[in-house]
């Protein structure tokens, strides 16, 4: 038992500082075309640009300790704004499931940032019951093309995507789980209306997508038809890991404690106020927990086991710590973080902070809510039953 | 021992909720938030009409002489609406600081006018430095001949922006943080000198920074003793945290209905939500801690009825009970209604956001029990 | 809206207090005989003995504010020990459904507290769900007696008891909530085992009592055969109300605050130390608003109406504050509340710290466990059903 | 990166649950608690035949000499068997006392006879008026030509009862709480002037009160450096917690585990507990705690075995979390486990009982709280 980086590690390690220093956004350097260059560079390194592709794919092929480190220093380096919805879901379920031209189609306008998706699974009455989804896709008679209708929900950025990768139902017969086919559409064509949902924090992120009678060409199925709820449940569980957020909730920390030691209290700052303070340590403590916890599932991963049982409370303790430090944001700001979006009002860091944490209310909702994923553990991991 | 509401009381919860029922539905609300005012003038005509403005004034100068219980039947069925009107900021803490501190004369020139809606006052008590403590104040008070100047930076003044009088803290004599050497003022909106800087806040309401800038203040329009304020704020604290507490309890009742109800009507699994054991458990504990903040808000306010500054003990125990509950209530209602419950679209996050900003008013959770515990 | 008492609950309270302090237990003085003596003489000031009795059986006829006033009252004084399974749980079920003959025979043994009385409800596999009992009563074919075999668990006091009331099941058909008999049984007969069972903090306190052919003749069955649920239900309600404590906690916590005052740490106490200072304020408000919860619930009652929302969670609440003052008391003797009995170890408080902490365990699961609490206030209370 | 056990590990890890298996069911323990000793002289023996006693000792001195991670391994193994005889105050706190503080020939006579079970030791630390500080002593250490004397009370020192030697400190000289001179002494049990009350603890082990009246204690006898023994004593506390952590992290799992057990074949309305969705989230998140304590556990283990006490204020969070959760686990398998759960019959109540004192030595969870903020 042992918590020391190899040699090989080290050197990696410092091979990922360097070059985030080294290409660092600088003052006044134009961010689009920055951001660009840096996802090529970055693929020059070896697929550092596509981190968890396989090497078939491009990828670099870490294993889960390198994979940890680019985590951690990217956490808290300048990193250009990236989207997972294409990199991260879509290509995945193309790599396994897509055939070689869709591969061919998709895949190097993904790497390359160029083309945006958003993901259609959600529906108005398809939540945490996502299997209960309604969007009717039928196959012409010809076999040439589908035309699909429906709702989709909570779609993040479908206004400004180009793309929408949609699971569909193809049929009502049998387990609510079969009869859903995953198909590719383009976002800008008649019958799909974006309406934006606003959400508690004051942000237009998510979005309703309406379609009606959209035609989508048979070649833009993923896989068979009806096996959808298949390709996409794996990448679920995938999807859930990433939530915790555990990296960049230790860079959020080390700013919510610089921000409150610039609360002046009498002779200190509200760092001396014992009930925050207690509050504080509480929350740092469980980090540093959940810190390991997340090393555990990694060393497991990295010897080639499953993942043990502790790799399924991650995003359950992940986001509800995310949840504390926007928490203790808005405590810090005192009134002033009541104040809505750019006020000249009180301290500096306060400006948003409640709207920080109202958005993050989202995280135990979104991407299988709490409770759901404790049915889960009860299920998978404790072996217990529902009545 | 009686819990009941009087008659009057009775009358007056009744009126307050058909006037929600009548006139604030959400996105009548919403409109209103987005209005350059940020809320209705006819409402608060209407509401000067039905003798909400006047909850705390003496009957001789035109109101309706209640003491703090019977603010708290208005404010309660106040929060179960999410008013906007600036009942709190002018008719709670603003005629607290007349009636409790002004002379005869500005008594009697004063609040007809505020009663009947004509004009509307807000207080100016916080300092950016002082975070809760009223006690922290900076700016400066300077007496002259035939009055006062004032100077300094008052910041997070809830609804000053179309208030005609501002009730300003500010320092004669002494140190930061000395209680004793603070004076309260009632200055001209309109002075020279007032600078009023305003913005939203997170829950539909408006605040304002305001500099003063060697602002004048006749002599009259000293509220209280000159560098004896202090118990005079304490009252208007008093006063407010009782009257956000109402607010908050009634807006934790809303929630926790709300809940229950959308829970029942939402389906997933086959199955309303309110059949999963642990979400009927989770709305079991937000009606417990409901119910708490109501026996507790029913105590603080009939002991500060009774015993007036000497229950402010249990008004502290009353405000970090409500942040702490209203947090708690907030959350799970957000969270019971899934992905809706972060929207804009449904009211549970507007109430929610109340909640928040009322925990962050007058001190915290976290304040006000480490001064329960001193 | 007021909380004033009236002059004539003054004038009782006064009464009150005066009778308490006259009549407190003096240095030397024979406990026992003390005891009655006190029952007498509080029998004397008009039925103070049976506070809770009707007025038909000799009760005082209290409101219930002077219910509120006597048990603060008393919980802050020295009143001799008593035990409510005659007086407040078997009691009301004779004079509600007890003929007249058995009214007679047992109410005034149970009032001049001769008799001692256990309650054979619960089974081990009739807990929480209590009507799942099995314990069997049958009829002899002359219709002149039961015979009775099972096991009742949990019996408080049953090896000092003189008689058991028990639930049996006299019929396996129709729902579980019928079939059910209640019959009183001496306990000193034949057939009769009581088996101790050691509790957490070391008390012998409950037990098993075993239950073989033991006759029991017709006319100890109060009211009609397979009634007998319906006369426990109510009573199951009226004891979960009483098990509160809030008056009690109040005294406790009193008790716990100059307790910790004697903790010296550095200049002050514990007192004085952040974390226990702020979980004892926590505590403390918590109890401000319970006992004002009882108020309302009372208060509700004194008008004349149905028990309010608020009364149904007085239990919740008040085993939980109970339960917290407990553990901070735990806290406070630090590690001299590990020292088991009477021992010479560490501040005088501290000795049994842990065994009463432990024992209070139990006040969430008897007298019915607080999960099964919720599911009733979910349904009664809330309106909403379990799948 | 790696968190698996080595070989010998592993092989510590399966001997002690054998051990276990044959030699600690409930009833064998409970008739053990019951004896004079409170635990078993043969199975003393048989723990000196595996070699646990030499887990610390360095294989100069016969030991096995192992780290902070190996005495994880031992200490988490034996946790899951609430196992009695004195490992954690002879060969974990004791001989760390030894190994680091004795002088070489005091090393070499006494250690040998550790590792075989021969001798025993108890480390003398608290005193009443100390609360849980290690500095605060004023058990007075007086020189002397040859020697030392002792004189006043030490407490609540665990298995002091049947032990050849104590480890006592005391202070040479300076204030009551200045970590600067205390002195650290070996003494044996059998001397002159040393009285002792035993006294059974909640959890089944043995505590006494020692009182040391002008006690003799040669010079060789000195542990650490006079008036210089806080650093060692520190250290015996770091090893100290870390042991019992990872005792406690033992016993929590099979808290949860056998609650796992117990609601699935409990039946209830017709069904078993486990059906439940509130007792199944319930243990979902116990399961949780227990994870992230067992997390936290490697992570201050080995930080220790890197880094030392520089890792202090990780061993701080881990002793705070080890006493949060074992209090949220024991209260919650209790629950669980219904009526049942508060009796002496089933084995939940006693695990619970000993993560309870196990909270209590070296500090509880508010003490390492505030000492992690600090």
């Amino acid at each position: 038992m042992d918590i020391d980086l190899s040699p090989a590690d080290i050197a990696f390690q410092s091979d990922v500082r360097a070059f985030l220093a080294e290409n660092a956004h600088k003052p006044g350097e134009d961010y689009a075309a920055w951001r660009l260059n840096w996802f090529k560079l970055a693929g020059e390194k070896g697929g550092w640009d596509i981190p968890k592709w396989p090497v078939e794919f491009g990828g670099p092929g870490w294993t889960p300790t390198q994979h940890y480190i680019w985590e951690k220093e990217t956490a808290s380096a300048q990193t250009p704004w990236d989207l997972p919805f294409g990199l991260s879901m879509l290509a995945p379920v193309l790599m396994n499931y897509g055939n070689a031209e869709q591969q061919q189609r998709f895949l190097p306008d993904i790497r390359e940032r160029k083309v945006n998706w958003c993901q259609g699974y959600s529906e108005p009455n398809a939540g945490s019951d996502l299997a209960n989804l309604k969007t009717k896709a039928t196959l012409s008679e010809d076999g040439t093309h589908y035309t699909v209708t429906g709702t989709k929900i909570w779609t993040t950025l479908a206004h400004i995507a180009d793309w929408i990768f949609c699971l569909t139902r193809t049929s009502d017969s049998g387990k609510k789980q079969e009869g859903i086919t995953f198909l590719l559409i383009p976002m800008k064509q008649e019958g799909i209306e974006v309406k934006p949902i606003i959400t508690l924090g004051g942000a237009h992120s998510v979005n309703m997508v309406h379609l009606t009678d959209v035609r989508v060409p048979v070649e833009n199925r993923v896989g068979e038809e009806g096996k959808g709820w298949t390709y996409a449940k794996g990448l679920l569980a995938h999807e859930r890991t990433g939530l915790a957020g555990i990296s960049r909730s230790l860079v959020a920390l080390e700013n919510l404690r610089k921000q409150a030691a610039t609360v002046q209290r009498g002779n200190g700052t509200l760092l001396d106020e014992p009930g925050y303070r207690a509050k504080l340590a509480e929350l740092e403590v469980d980090l540093l927990a959940a810190e390991y916890t997340e090393l555990r599932s990694l060393a497991s991963a990295a010897n080639g086991s499953e993942p043990g049982p502790e790799s399924s409370i991650l995003k359950l303790k992940g986001t509800e710590i995310q949840q504390r430090i926007q928490k203790l944001t808005v405590e810090a700001g005192g009134i002033y973080s009541a104040a809505w979006g750019q006020s000249s009002a009180g301290h500096k860091f306060a400006r948003g902070g409640m709207t920080g944490y109202l958005s993050s209310r989202a995280y135990t909702i979104y991407g299988g809510a709490s409770e759901v994923q404790k049915d889960v553990v009860a299920k998978n991991v404790l072996g217990l039953r529902k009545s | 021992m009686n819990f009941d509401l009087s008659e009057e009381q009775q009358l007056l919860q009744d009126s307050v909720a058909r006037f929600i029922e009548d006139n604030y539905a959400l996105e009548t609300r919403q409109h209103l938030v987005a209005s350059d005012l940020g809320f209705s003038e006819p409402y608060w005509q209407t509401m000067a009409d039905l003798g909400w403005l006047g909850i705390n004034v003496p009957e001789a100068h035109g109101g309706i002489g209640g003491n703090q219980s019977d603010t708290m039947v208005l404010m309660q069925a106040l929060g179960q609406g999410l008013v906007l009107e600036p009942i709190f900021a002018s008719a709670i803490l603003g005629t607290r600081a007349i009636v409790d501190g002004a002379n005869e004369d500005t008594c009697t020139r004063l609040l007809p006018s505020l009663v009947s809606g004509e004009r509307r006052l807000s207080v100016a008590y916080a300092e950016e430095q002082a975070r809760f403590d009223l006690d922290d104040v900076v700016t400066r008070i300077t007496p002259q001949d035939d009055g006062y100047r004032i100077s300094g930076r008052k910041s997070m003044v809830f609804h000053a922006q179309g208030s005609d009088y501002l009730v300003v803290s500010g320092r004669s004599y002494g140190g930061q943080t000395d209680r004793d050497g603070i004076t309260l003022l009632l200055v001209d909106a309109a002075s020279e000198g007032v600078r009023m800087t305003s913005f939203p806040t997170v829950d539909g309401l408006r605040a304002s920074e305001i500099e003063f800038e060697d602002v004048f203040v006749p002599k009259a329009h000293l509220l209280g003793a000159e560098g004896g304020g202090y118990s005079l704020l304490e009252s208007i604290a008093i006063d407010g945290i009782l009257a956000l507490s109402a607010e908050a309890v009634g807006a934790m009742e809303v929630l926790y209905k709300d809940t229950v109800s959308y829970t029942q009507e939402r389906e997933q699994f086959d199955h309303p939500l309110s059949d999963f054991q642990v979400l009927q458990h989770r709305m079991v504990d937000m009606f417990m801690e409901y119910e708490q903040c109501k026996s507790l808000l029913y105590r603080a306010t009939l002991e500060v009825v009774q015993r007036g500054h000497a229950a402010l003990k249990t008004v502290h125990a009353l405000k970090y009970m409500v942040g702490k509950v209203g947090t708690f209530i907030g959350e799970n209602a957000v969270q019971l209604h899934g992905g809706m419950g972060v929207t804009e679209e449904l009211r549970v996050g507007h109430y929610f956001k109340r909640l928040l900003v009322i925990d962050a008013q007058f001190g915290n959770s976290d304040y006000h029990l480490a001064k329960f515990a001193d």
